[in-house]
């Protein structure tokens, strides 16, 4: 588990020692990164129990991969745009997007309701397809340079995702016009059943930079702070126009895939349990204790910060009316309704809305379940 | 429909060594849908591959391994996943055949679990099938009963053309029914006979005054939709099923539009440039002096695939069949 | 046409500099066919890009690039190669008005030199426009003649919506047209007016007996095919140019048919789930009672496109088209 | 030009030194590489004059690129399969497909005139869009493994095409899959107007192997026992089970894209002439003159044997008649025609057939002419 090759700074309580903390990095700032880890992670334990409870839909839970969002979220600029996949489906509530929006789009809802405006809050969409977002963070910060603005893209994905062509597509393009761009990937050892090992013949990611000639680096992407260091010093590079980095963040998916995935399936529960002990929230926090940037009562204050903060975000959501259903129709093109949506809306009006869909499971005439779903 | 599809799967397996499935965790979990379960364990790890995260290179392997003579059985995790591999399957799998002057056709199946209402997340609900459809060189089938899912497997598997095997997730667990061990016909031999007697059209329900010509998922719909225009409107639809979506079954359209005099074809796909614009066209240039009424079209909008809160206003439902046969019926 | 379309490029791109275009073989040379000549030179490297061999990279950074408030140009350098960034059109381009509640719409245009007639290599003459019709949230364009080629262009530019720009390589160079160099409305707020002056039919000949609607390089063939008919049947022939091939104009078409009671539909993509059978299913939805004949389709056949040697045996020719006009007058 | 990393063996007459020829390589193997390159010079320089006369369609012309081609191919097992891309459109030359055939390929003639079996050649088809055959490749030593069969396979393809999605997607199947499968980079420097530089951030194409964990190889392109010798060890690894190669034939494109490129629209013929000494004919010529292997009445009777070959073959092929009409139809299903076909032959028909296609140009309702064409 430990390799030399990771950078990494907070100490896993074994064989890595705590490091140095960077300078950039005051207590004000580590107290920030911790309180997002924090309402990252109450987050998402509790989509995972609405889920379950059948209050939304199909989730894709992060469950120890905070640190591989809030870091690297935190060392952008706020004019930085960021490109998350559904692993990281959260990451807009640490730039202004309502949490009660990303439950929404989780609970099946759409327009205003489930999605937000990117440029608002520099944060695309959640993109499903794997890795088909890559070469949008490319065309993004190109298009900065273009303008002359100092604009740098990240763009999160998985391991998985190095074996798509848009991957190949996106970091050659990004490398040869030089872009302001991150590629943080998400070494999380799984691609829902299928492992590492079956994914790539290489021993890391990161030396997949090579084939681009731009810097390849792993880092613990258990480590807030190493995450945070890696990506803030990636994209100073960038903006000095030097070019885009490959961000390697090794760490291990210590849950399901998603809901509807059963682990059991296909790995050793008792795996995960040696890399339970380097879950970030825990981690971080002990190491602020130790170095006394956190106390038990600032804890718990922050803690139920994080918690009303959620609640306030399901309670919003569960105050949603299911979506009028015309909807449909609003708004797929930005240039108002061809004839085709008005007649559309004509037979839509002609017949009695069906029944009102709850997000739990099936629809009555399937039988698809939970199951077969990844995001 | 789930476990019929995976015993065809299994006895072609069975039956022909050169049959191999490939995917995205197919074979460890058996596949998110598990249509593949159970397969590792039985033919082992050399002919059931989870493969790497690429359905270019998946759908390209595929082509080929079966240029050197193996059948492969190509799952695409969701109906939207299979763009990234959509330029192998019409560009190579659809002309492999005609530049091999017919002698090294793309002997491949690719399996899509396609269309909505199963409450998944945005991006897992596409019906491509009108694409394939319009790309020569493809065949395209299509399932709505466990029966012809697992002789259409065989099926499929046997015929020597690249197949696209559309299956309509949303009936995956529906309309249970009893799928007999022995497949039809000899799997390895009965490419023609066992294509001929699934690659046409059935009638799922006779009728005289309306003719709701379907496929898939919305089978099931239109046979309900039936039953309510019998009890309600005492009128007799004949309900047919496609099965094969290329090529149709033009003398069973043909001879249920002019039968009926009344049309109305119904898909989850959108509209414009769809299915039923085909089956709209077909029967208009054939039977147009049989026709009471102008072919109408029941479809999923012109829009997006909603978000899941919205899908059933989206879907083609039996309100919609029946308002939309209505419009037919009073023309 | 070429030159008119290097105007429309030039003068958009010389009213607003938010409009980029890149592509491969776009800057240096002007692109295979020299659609973008001498932009380079007028408007610099940082807009005019020759990007790496790779048309998913291509057209995803072109959506990143309008993501940030460009409007991109994105050139395929022939019809079969939008296969492979074929997935970031149809999800991304297609979807992100409607993933972003219709603020952020992917404002790219994807110009496709399309169609055969050239006597190009293999896998050089596809016509895929009607994939693209099929799919919701795209726009779709395709113009006949030079003027049509510069006004579409400025057009598509300033549409905030992803524009399918179909370029029917075969008519390149023919037909030349004056186009006067002043845009006909301003580039940067045209969008609206603009777009409602091309983004309908328009009728390229009048005739009162028969409409044969049409699009791209097909177009002068129908002129000339009513031509034909006019003098050896004496009868009179509209020609409807669809310029938009998504949406279509529907009150045109229809008007069209209803008042020749008689329609041809004619394009080169094959005819199963082309644009003729949508056209076709429109015309007899909204206009039976007035049709004295069922539509008529005369289209490329369901096969690949051929070797060049053949290609005139593919695609629709006057004679072919004086054929099915015939079939249509004769029902 | 000269690069201490890429691998030669015949001299170059200025910096690069004679070297030792590989064992397997007797007299009688050194004039088959010879002869090999002779016929596909003498078929490019003929199909370009082809063109010229309007005799054949737009040609990619492959001048220089010889060694590239005759190297791997006689390196290859009969039993192995090759993948070729428009570049290498003539390779199956030697495999026993008729030269006419490829001319007639050329010429615009499909079905049994321009198509062949491959699996009586092992050649597949000619693959015009870039990169998507190397997949196929991957695919057909994969299955041969599963098959138990030592049968590899070799694709060809451009520096262009290492940009292209199913680039990546094939090394990565392969490498992980550890098939057979030997990948041919010709890296001339050009994709038609685009050069290197814009195409990949790396010096090399070898160095994107490191992406793979596979061997990266670079051979001189203008040496045809380098790029032999270089092959047979890629494909001896490769059959004792280690997995694909990734082979850079570093040379330069000497000629035009291809009869429809203008070159001096992007580049400056003073630095082709750099390269123009390289030639593998020539060179390989003088080197056997050197090493004594060939001598003056050998050689010009083996340029007579190869300009008979390809005479008897421009014959053959302006013997072929257009085919009939009623070929478009024949074979797009192997299963036999569907109704479609049926109905549509019976509208063609119906019509009088529209007059002979001469292969000279543009149609005559067209002006594309011969630029706007590549391969
Ligand atoms: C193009 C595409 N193919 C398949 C899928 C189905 N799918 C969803 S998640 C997933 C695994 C992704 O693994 P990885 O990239 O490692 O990301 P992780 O889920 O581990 O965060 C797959 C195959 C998809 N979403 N998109
Ligand atoms: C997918 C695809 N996109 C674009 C083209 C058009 N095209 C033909 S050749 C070529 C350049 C290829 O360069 P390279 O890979 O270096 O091979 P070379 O021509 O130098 O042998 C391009 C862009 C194509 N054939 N296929
Ligand atoms: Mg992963
Ligand atoms: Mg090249």
């Amino acid at each position: 588990m430990s390799d030399s090759t990771v950078f990494h700074i907070i100490g896993d309580g074994r064989d890595k020692p705590d490091r140095e903390v960077p300078r950039e990095l005051g207590e004000k700032e580590l107290v920030e990164l911790w309180r997002a880890l924090l309402l990252l992670r109450t987050f998402d334990e509790r989509a995972t129990a609405l889920q379950r409870q059948g209050r939304i839909g199909t989730y894709a839970l992060y469950w120890g991969e905070e640190a591989t969002q809030a870091g690297p979220l935190l060392a952008c600029e706020d004019a930085d745009w960021v490109f998350p996949s559904y692993r990281q489906n959260a990451i807009g509530i640490l730039r202004g997007v309502p949490a009660a929006t990303v439950l929404a789009w989780w609970r099946g809802y759409g327009g205003s309701y489930g999605f937000w405006n990117p440029r608002e809050h520099r944060v695309a969409p959640i993109c499903v397809p794997i890795a088909t977002h890559l070469p949008h963070a490319v065309g993004l910060a190109w298009a900065a340079r273009i303008r002359g603005d100092r604009t740098a893209s990240l763009a999160w994905f998985g391991d998985g995702a190095t074996s798509e062509g848009d991957f190949h597509e996106a970091l050659n393009f990004a490398s040869v016009l030089k872009t302001a761009t991150v590629f943080f990937c998400v070494n999380n050892q799984w691609a829902i059943s299928t492992p590492l090992s079956k994914q790539t013949a290489t021993a890391t990611i990161a030396e997949k930079a090579t084939a681009y000639a731009i810097p390849g680096v792993r880092v613990d992407g258990f480590d807030p702070v190493a995450c945070w260091k890696v990506t803030r010093d990636a994209l100073e590079r960038a903006r000095a126009g030097e070019g885009p980095t490959l961000i390697e963040a090794y760490c291990y998916r210590l849950k399901a895939h998603g809901t509807a995935d059963d682990p059991s399936l296909y790995r050793d529960e008792a795996e995960v349990e040696r890399w339970m002990h380097l879950e970030p929230l825990g981690r971080m926090g002990a190491w602020l204790h130790r170095i006394g940037v956190l106390d038990p009562d600032k804890e718990s204050v922050m803690r139920a910060e994080a918690r009303d903060a959620i609640a306030a975000a399901v309670a919003d959501m569960e105050a949603l009316a299911q979506p009028d259903r015309e909807i449909l129709f609003d708004p797929v093109y930005a240039s108002g309704r061809p004839w085709t949506h008005e007649e559309a809306l004509a037979e839509l009006r002609a017949v009695a809305r069906p029944p009102e869909v709850k997000p739990l499971g099936p629809a009555p005439s399937s039988g698809a379940g939970e199951e077969g779903k990844t995001q | 429909m789930v476990e019929a599809l995976n015993l065809g799967l299994r006895q072609a397996m069975a039956a022909d060594e050169r049959v191999v499935v490939l995917g995205e965790d197919v074979a460890k979990t058996g596949g998110v849908f598990r249509v593949t379960a159970g397969l590792l364990d039985e033919f082992g790890e050399a002919r059931v591959v989870d493969t790497p995260l690429a359905e270019a290179g998946l759908v390209g392997s595929a082509i080929g391994m079966s240029l050197y003579g193996l059948l492969p059985v190509v799952e695409i995790q969701f109906d939207v996943f299979v763009y990234p591999g959509f330029e192998q399957i019409v560009v190579h799998a659809a002309r492999y055949a005609w530049r091999t002057r017919g002698e090294v056709p793309a002997s491949i199946v690719v399996r899509i679990p396609y269309g909505g209402g199963v409450r998944a997340p945005e991006l897992h609900s596409d019906s491509p099938e009108a694409l394939f459809c319009h790309v020569p060189g493809l065949k395209v089938l299509c399932p709505a009963t466990p029966v012809d899912a697992r002789d259409m497997m065989l099926a499929a598997i046997a015929h020597p053309d690249p197949v696209i095997f559309m299956e309509p997730k949303r009936i995956y667990r529906a309309g249970r029914q009893h799928v007999d061990d022995q497949p039809p016909f000899d799997p390895r031999t009965g490419d023609g006979e066992a294509w001929g007697a699934v690659a046409c059209a059935r009638t799922a329900r006779a009728g005289s005054d309306l003719a709701l010509i379907t496929y898939g998922a919305t089978v099931p719909l239109c046979l309900e939709a039936a039953e309510r225009l019998s009890s309600t409107d005492a009128v007799e639809a004949a309900v047919i099923d496609l099965r094969a979506l290329y090529p149709l079954d033009v003398e069973a359209i043909t001879q249920a539009a002019s039968s009926c005099g009344r049309v109305l074809v119904v898909h989850e796909a959108p509209r414009t440039a769809g299915l039923g614009a085909e089956v709209s066209s077909l029967v208009h240039e054939r039977c147009m002096l049989d026709l009471e009424a102008p072919v109408g079209r029941v479809t999923g909008y012109d829009v997006p695939f909603p978000q899941f809160i919205n899908e059933d206003d989206y879907l083609p439902s039996v309100e919609r069949i029946v308002a939309g046969a209505r419009r037919v019926l009073d023309f």
